[in-house]
């Protein structure tokens, strides 16, 4: 019974010591990313900053920086400083159950962002990885006509890379598409840029037709790569997020990056967020909302919102 | 003499406990022993002599299992078996005991369990080590050699001398068969020196065999009963202590004749004193021990600084080279108040510094002997922050001559070069930038006769032409030969001065004993 | 360092909501256990002069094989004395090469980083696995009296590395090789099998933290642990211990550990911005470090 | 060491498909470009015996600011410049409190590594910067007859570094400082100041190496640079300098770089699994120094 004053409480919050600061105070809502070194979640932070604008509440965003440890701790952290809401973009669905379970017993809403959490989350707000992939798999085979070699440009391995690999090869399979290389990007520009740069040099000019990217930064980074190596003309470049970076790149007159999966990682979390506010005032939610995925191509670049 | 009797008797009867014939080693191609020999007796201290370089240390840490003799190099015959030891725990385990030359000690540890180290602790019986029971272990090695030393002090914070204390007390702790000291009194002073010389005799009543290595001659001839002779690498002869004498002995050494030890003839004129001294001292104390000391040394003059062990002679001549802090006093150089806070600024003012301990104050070990001696002076051999290697390498040559240091080329790590070489480098690095005042901490520990004489000279000549020099040594004999003048320090006091007419070795020890 | 650890700790408790709560300081202690764990282990090995940087991965692949051996349906304890061996096993490979070929241990264990990785990925397929069995998850997830079970642990941990240090002949000869392995080796200390011994252990506490950590996640996670050398280290030598060898504590290392997760949990407390949160925690351990010097100093 | 490397060469001709071509090779050296040129600085920090962590981080930083002075649409010169010198002011700062305030290098530089990757993420708010100036651009993605600039630049760090090694005072004074530090104070060397143009060399050849990475990647990466320090490090070891301090050579340290280098090239060419490619490349580097060790001793 060491810990019961910060469990019990948390719906009727004039019960406990801490109450004098936090009744009057707004309301905090709390976010831990995947890791804040990616544009995609930088722009998950944004979204619930503004959102938490909206509903006038005080908004707190950590990076897990793909530490599944990292964000059971920011979450036990969380659990601490009483945080209203927790939306929770998982570094892993079935390893940070233990952390949710721990919140819903302090009696803190969660609502997944992004990827799904086991361990009871009150909602789960996603957009489809598996079918950012497929769609990028079913582009590749129309721009190719169903023929040709590719290479695939993997990331680290968490849930999310996984579901879009798998939604493009599943997309790819039973065409005559053939993957001559898979190389880890670790989905930095950096990386995919020299990985690409071997693969490049094991598969001479005219061998490879496709690139598909996990995200748009290993797509940029592959494109630089092409282009220095003067090889431009020669293959297009998938990628997945529809950031900035890309669709800006996309803009440019030559550009390779024929086309990228855009997710709305700030839409996502404002519905989240409101989701959570619901959840908290003790109305009924829906348990799974699917943000659904939209492929951007250089011709549909116009009517595109972006992040 | 009844034991050198009975030893040279047994000789003829008994077999040696330990026999190396035929030795031969090669470092890198360079040979360093060929053919050498040595046969032990139980209870006789057998001494091992030899220039800088001849190769004693190495042919000793062959005996104590640290090398392996070449291929075909030898044999070893330990109570008349051969023996090869795969490592120097082999030959510990087997009874022989080591004091190195140099140090080798952990500096983190008490000095309980550096003398312990290697043993087995006393342990409880949880395995525990009781820690009371290390302690009084160590305690009673340190009584047995009459050193007063806390066996619970951290071996880092003790002065060299003290620490080849601690390295001796491991060597006695534990019961060997062979015992072999490779200089062992070079930094201690001549009341630890008694000391130990009746541990000896004491090991030797119980039929230890000893090796003695030593610069020191009188020494020799106080304690051994037979001598072995190396140079260049080479057996050049053994024999009977009664058999030989210094004279005969230096000779077999060098292989040609040498005059007596170096004795400065023209001695400093007291006259001059209305001269402006070169270095004065006011006052000065530091944090440790140095208390309230004031003298002055003038352009020319050799001024030995005396004392025991821990009198605190290296803590004085350090805080006046900026190596470590004064809490009060004045200094003057040429008359002038100056500054010393670093050994930058000494150097600024003229004064160079020889320190105590070569290894860890002095050398550069893995750089070149070159790059060792010049390093002090790279500044005035380059321009715009280029050396000029050229002009570096002929006076480095220079240096080596003139204090004909044994090297293979000057190329070589200084690391490589025997101990009293290593000790020439560090005073040629000083003597290469022409200083006012030359502070010298024990400059010819470990140095051989021949260079020691050399050394002295040196210095001699130096102080002719006008350079002061502060000389600190634990040898009596030295500080009496070549000084001008002598202080005594006790406790950190300046207890006494003489002049180098009234001065013997039995005023100095009165005023090194006077705060007793 | 202890009394900068307190400083932080009073600056905390005015600056950091529920800073001084029970409930937060014994979130602070179970998430720094698995750091402190590999710490203690680390402790051993910079005594010695070397350095482990394989610690890390070593987490990831304990956890990953414990995790698998239990779902295999092996016994708990055993598929977590599994973790531990692996662990184990990787420790003895970095000492067979430190020790014995007399390797740089930062290249040795810089190898074992990369493919002890490697084989975390390559066995699980790089996905997490999941833990079902509860006993093994009470290691790293339970609580005893209110006090979580990693706790216990790194208590455990410490109060035998403490003894080991200062009773036995082995903890002796740690820091005898530490301060002089030449002189070490002279006086006839099995330099090669204490050094063996000592990176063993390293890899034994890794495997231990990764078997908890797991528990603790209910999964065994290929990409766990990463990391978490720099941050053992760096415990190790905010609590005193010198990279050179042959001076420190088991007792700093553990302030150590507390300082840098009392400035993590304290900066999430204060709702920190997650990028200043860098800048100020890369500023505060070299304060603590300055302060603890500048102490120093004027004590002596 | 180059004999393991001409060995590795050898094996991966057979073995990687196009390894051996021009192109290629020129490939791996523009892209062991980057961490070759924060080694040389790296070689001179490890000689005194310290160690700089921050390097990684300090590319970032260094990347982030140029670009966006660049964007301000200052000179491009004037731009990289400022990159540089961002570095040389993070080295700076390492080498106040390494030198001045003898705090433990690992320590400072882990702080600054923390610290300064914050103030890439704050300044650039987590977003890459786009660089549009061509000039800039060329520095890390053009080429001159057909060869990558990152390489020149490389090469004339290199030839710098080794001057200043084997001809200076500063690099005499670097060697005496890291073989007995004590010694190289009581002779009268200026101990403090070297250590902090050493450092602040290591930061200035990191900003540099901002800045080509920002020329290579058309944009300043507040990520970037991640893990660069570790590869660093291990590069100069594995060129046979000595983390304790005082022997080593910079030649040594471009084998090592490039070792690293065939090894992540090779293995890409030959497609292996990344997964794989961690297991094999950690058992590669502990074959290379074994074998080195063990060629090293039946040679003397
Ligand atoms: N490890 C080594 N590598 C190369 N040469 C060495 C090595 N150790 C010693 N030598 C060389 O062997 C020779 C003999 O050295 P040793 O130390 O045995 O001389 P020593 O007789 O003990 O001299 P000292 O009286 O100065 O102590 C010297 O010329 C020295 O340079
Ligand atoms: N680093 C140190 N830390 C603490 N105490 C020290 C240190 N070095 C020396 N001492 C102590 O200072 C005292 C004076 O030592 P110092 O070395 O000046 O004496 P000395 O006259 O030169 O004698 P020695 O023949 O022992 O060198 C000794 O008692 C010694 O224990
Ligand atoms: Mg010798
Ligand atoms: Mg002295």
């Amino acid at each position: 019974g060491v810990s019961k004053s910060s469990s019990d409480g948390s719906s009727n919050s004039g019960s406990n010591d801490s109450s004098e600061s936090k009744e009057d105070e707004k309301l905090t809502i709390a976010l831990s990313v995947g890791t804040l070194a990616n544009p995609f979640f930088v722009a998950m932070g944004k979204g619930a900053e503004e959102a938490g604008k909206e509903l006038g509440a005080e908004v707190i965003v950590e990076s897990a920086e793909y530490d599944l440890a990292k964000q059971t701790s920011q979450i036990e952290n969380f659990i601490t400083q009483k945080v209203d809401v927790i939306l929770l973009n998982a570094v892993d669905t079935k390893g940070i159950a233990a952390a949710v379970l721990q919140a819903k017993e302090a009696g803190i809403p969660v609502i997944a962002v992004d990827v799904n959490a086991d361990g009871g989350v009150d909602a789960t707000v996603t957009s489809d990885n598996y079918q950012a992939g497929q769609l990028a798999g079913e582009y590749v085979i129309e721009q190719l006509g169903g023929k040709g070699n590719i290479a695939i440009i993997d990331g680290p391995p968490v849930s999310a890379v996984a579901d879009r690999i798998k939604g493009f090869e599943d997309a790819i399979k039973g065409s005559d598409i053939k993957v001559v290389a898979k190389q880890n990007g670790e989905g930095s520009r950096e990386k995919a840029l020299t990985v690409m740069e071997g693969i490049l040099q094991a598969n001479p000019s005219g061998t490879i037709n496709a690139v598909f990217a996990i995200n748009d930064p290993e797509a940029i980074g592959v494109e630089i790569a092409q282009e220095q190596a003067g090889r431009k003309d020669e293959f297009f470049i998938v990628g997945v997020d529809g950031a900035p970076e890309a669709t800006e790149a996309m803009a440019k007159e030559d550009s390779s990056i024929y086309a990228t999966s855009a997710q709305s990682p700030s839409e996502m979390v404002k519905m989240a967020a409101e989701i959570g506010m619901k959840v908290k005032n003790g109305e009924e939610v829906e348990d799974l909302i699917k943000v659904p995925v939209e492929l951007v191509t250089q011709d549909t670049l116009d009517s595109y919102k972006g992040w | 003499m009844v034991v050198k009797e009975e030893v040279k008797q047994r000789s003829n009867l008994i077999h040696p406990v330990l026999d190396m014939q035929g030795i031969s080693k090669t470092f890198s191609r360079v040979t360093v022993l060929k053919n050498v020999k040595i046969e032990l007796y139980p209870g006789e201290v057998h001494a091992l002599m030899g220039e800088n370089g001849a190769g004693k240390s190495t042919f000793m840490k062959i005996l104590a299992g640290i090398h392996q003799p070449d291929q075909n190099g030898g044999e070893i015959y330990y109570k008349g078996q051969p023996v090869l030891w795969k490592d120097p725990i082999d030959a510990r385990n087997k009874g022989i005991s080591v004091i190195h030359q140099e140090l080798n000690l952990s500096p983190n540890l008490t000095i309980s369990e550096n003398i312990l180290m290697g043993t087995k602790f006393p342990r409880n019986s949880l395995g525990m080590v009781k820690w009371d029971e290390v302690h009084e272990r160590a305690q009673r090695v340190l009584d047995s050699m009459g050193s007063s030393l806390n066996p619970r002090q951290l071996v880092s914070n003790l002065s060299v001398a003290q620490q080849q204390m601690v390295e001796i007390a491991r060597a006695l702790s534990f019961k060997a068969e062979v015992l072999i000291m490779d200089e062992p009194t070079a930094s201690l002073t001549d009341k630890e020196i008694i000391k130990l010389f009746d541990i000896i005799h004491d090991l030797k009543k119980q039929g230890v065999a000893i090796v003695y290595i030593s610069h020191r001659m009188e020494e020799i001839f106080k304690i051994s009963n037979r001598y072995t002779v190396l140079r260049d690498g080479e057996w050049i002869a053994s024999g009977p202590i009664e058999e030989t004498d210094p004279d005969h002995l230096v000779k077999l050494m060098v292989g040609r004749d040498l005059k007596d030890l170096f004795n400065r003839t023209k001695a400093f004129n007291p006259y001059r004193k209305k001269d402006i001294p070169v270095l004065e001292l006011r006052n000065i104390s530091d944090k440790k021990v140095v208390k309230n000391v004031s003298f002055k040394v003038y352009p020319g003059e050799i001024v030995g600084l005396a004392g025991l062990v821990g009198a605190g002679r290296t803590e004085l001549v350090r805080a006046i080279f900026g190596a470590s802090n004064l809490t009060s006093g004045e200094i003057y150089v040429d008359d002038k108040l100056v500054k010393i806070n670093s050994p930058i600024d000494a150097i600024s003012n003229g004064i160079a510094h020889v320190p105590e301990s070569r290894k860890e104050q002095g050398l550069f070990l893995s750089m070149s002997v070159k790059e060792n001696i010049l390093m002090a002076e790279l500044k005035k051999h380059s321009k715009s922050g280029v050396v000029r290697w050229k002009e570096v390498n002929a006076t480095a040559d220079r240096y080596i001559k003139e204090l004909s240091i044994k090297i293979a080329s000057p190329e070589q790590p200084v690391s490589n070069l025997s101990g009293g070489n290593q000790q020439k480098a560090v005073i040629a690095r000083w003597l290469s930038i022409s200083p006012k005042v030359l502070l010298l901490d024990e400059p010819t520990r470990g140095v051989d006769i021949g260079a020691k004489t050399e050394i002295h000279k040196i210095i001699s000549k130096l102080a002719d032409e006008g350079l002061a020099v502060l000389l600190i040594s634990s040898e009596l004999p030295e500080v009496l030969g070549i000084s001008d003048r002598i202080l005594v320090m006790s406790e950190g006091r300046l207890t006494g001065e003489l002049s180098r007419k009234e001065a013997t070795q039995e005023k100095i020890m009165y005023f090194a004993t006077k705060g007793e | 360092m202890i009394m900068i650890l307190l400083l932080l700790c009073i600056v905390l408790s005015f600056t950091a909501p529920n800073f001084l709560e029970t409930a937060n300081l014994l979130n602070v202690l179970k998430q720094v256990s698995i750091i402190a764990i590999l710490a203690a282990g680390m402790t051993i090995v910079i005594l010695t002069g070397g350095i482990d940087l394989s610690v890390g991965s070593t987490v990831a692949l304990s956890g990953v094989i414990s995790v698998m051996v239990s779902s295999a349906g092996v016994n708990p304890y055993i598929a977590m004395l599994s973790g531990a061996a692996v662990g184990y096993a990787v420790g003895l490979i970095n000492g067979f090469f430190t020790a014995k070929t007399k390797l740089p241990a930062f290249i040795v264990t810089l190898g074992s980083f990369t493919y002890v990785r490697g084989l975390a990925y390559v066995i699980s397929g790089g996905y997490p696995i999941v833990l079902e069995n509860e006993t093994f998850k009470f290691i790293g997830g339970g609580s005893i009296i209110g006090i979580p079970t990693p706790i216990y642990i790194m208590l455990l941990v410490y109060v035998v590395m403490f003894f080991i240090l200062k009773y036995t002949m082995f903890g002796r000869h740690i820091y005898a090789i530490g301060g002089n392995e030449e002189a070490a080796r002279l006086t006839g200390i099995k330099v090669e099998k204490s050094l063996m011994n000592v990176y063993s252990i390293s890899g034994l506490l890794a495997g231990l933290g990764g078997v908890v950590l797991a528990g603790r996640l209910y999964s065994g996670q290929p990409t766990a642990g990463q990391m978490y050398e720099l941050d053992a280290i760096a415990a190790v030598i905010l609590g005193g211990t010198s990279l050179v060898g042959g001076r420190g504590k088991i007792q700093g290392t553990i302030i150590g550990v507390l300082i840098m997760g009392v400035i993590s949990n304290g900066l999430t407390l204060m709702d920190v911005n997650y990028y200043w949160q860098l800048v100020v925690k890369g500023g505060v351990i070299i304060a603590a470090v300055l302060l603890d010097r500048l102490r120093g100093d004027s004590a002596a």
